[in-house]
């Protein structure tokens, strides 16, 4: 497997950190050659993953670090998303649709991160974090012009 | 979600750099009517703000449209 | 002081992540409300000293990485630009303009950086890598509505 480009980035526990999640990640991912849709879609599942870290992992506690780490392998874009916050204690239903303990949200953040990536694997122990590992194949040559 | 995914979809079948080219252009416009409207230099957040885009999308399409490298790094060129 | 943000970043030494760096800089810079201008005059700044990094640092050894660490304390926004390359031998010389070991290049990095921010200290150890402090004193209330 040939590396191409590795980024690892940690951010403050902020509702504004997930726009520049975001776009770090659109800017890592563009020098795959993917269209707007396809590059739209992993930073929907980017802004779901780093969300959920803010918002559930530390509950809005600033003071916690996300960190989102970015490879490009051949032709497989890895995502890694983690936060050291309270963890998921039954991941099984976390995973579901409409889970969310918060009746104003929609619990459709891990359905997004399944249906937009190729595969996403979620660990996390409660008290110590979680981790969301996504994997997203680029279907062209990464180092493509356009 | 298979209509958000045909939403997003459909409605870019385009590359990546075209849709950020777009972006800048009007981010321009909209800059220079501000600047003709307050006489003054306007913040990025307000130019974003017209435009209705995060200003991080923002920030990317008017990068996207400069040298890939610093002006004065000839190095890559 | 009140910290405001953080973000640290840490990205393989490639020519192509100097746009990377340079537009985590500006989303995180951008919550300043600052206008296009200043915000290119940091983009400037930070890539002159990323690819410093890269290019002498590393002297292009992608394996290298370059750590970025921006702090938004205040009204004061420092910029961090590290590598642990190959260092600089005569510091003094190397911050006058027109420095280059290659007649190609202009030397002028180093000048830009001092003159589009406020303050810039750089330590170096030959050998050992070299460390890029930048300020940048925020005009406007960091984080004022719009
Ligand atoms: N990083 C995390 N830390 C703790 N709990 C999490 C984390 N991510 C997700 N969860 C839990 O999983 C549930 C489902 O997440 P998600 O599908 O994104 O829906 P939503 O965020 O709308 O609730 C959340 O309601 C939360 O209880
Ligand atoms: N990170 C670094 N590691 C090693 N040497 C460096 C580094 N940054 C700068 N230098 C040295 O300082 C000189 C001046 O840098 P600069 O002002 O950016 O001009 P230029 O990059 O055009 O040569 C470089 O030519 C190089 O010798
Ligand atoms: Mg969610
Ligand atoms: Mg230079």
């Amino acid at each position: 497997m040939k590396l191409h480009n590795r980024m690892k980035i940690e951010l403050m526990s902020l509702p504004e950190n997930v726009g520049l999640a975001r776009i770090a990640v659109a800017a890592f991912a563009s020098e795959c050659n993917l269209d707007v849709g396809e590059l739209e879609e992993i930073k929907v599942a980017v802004s779901e993953a780093v969300s959920n870290a803010i918002i559930h992992g530390y509950q809005k506690d600033a003071n916690g670090v996300v960190t989102l780490t970015a490879t490009l392998q051949d032709n497989v874009l890895e995502i890694i998303v983690e936060d050291k916050g309270r963890g998921i204690a039954d991941l099984e239903q976390a995973l579901e649709p409409g889970s969310a303990d918060d009746p104003e949200r929609m619990g459709l953040g891990f359905v997004f991160m399944k249906s937009f990536m190729d595969e996403v694997n979620v660990e996390s122990e409660p008290g110590r974090g979680t981790r969301v590992r996504m994997i997203k194949k680029i279907p062209k040559n990464p180092q493509a012009e356009n | 979600i298979g209509e958000i995914r045909r939403y997003l979809r459909d409605n870019n079948p385009i590359r990546v750099s075209r849709s950020l080219r777009d972006i800048a252009y009007k981010a321009i416009q909209v800059r220079e009517v501000l600047l003709n409207k307050h006489s003054r230099e306007p913040s990025l957040n307000e130019i974003a703000d017209e435009l209705n885009l995060p200003r991080e999308e923002v920030i990317f399409a008017m990068d996207a449209i400069q040298e890939p490298v610093s002006l004065f790094e000839p190095i890559y060129h």
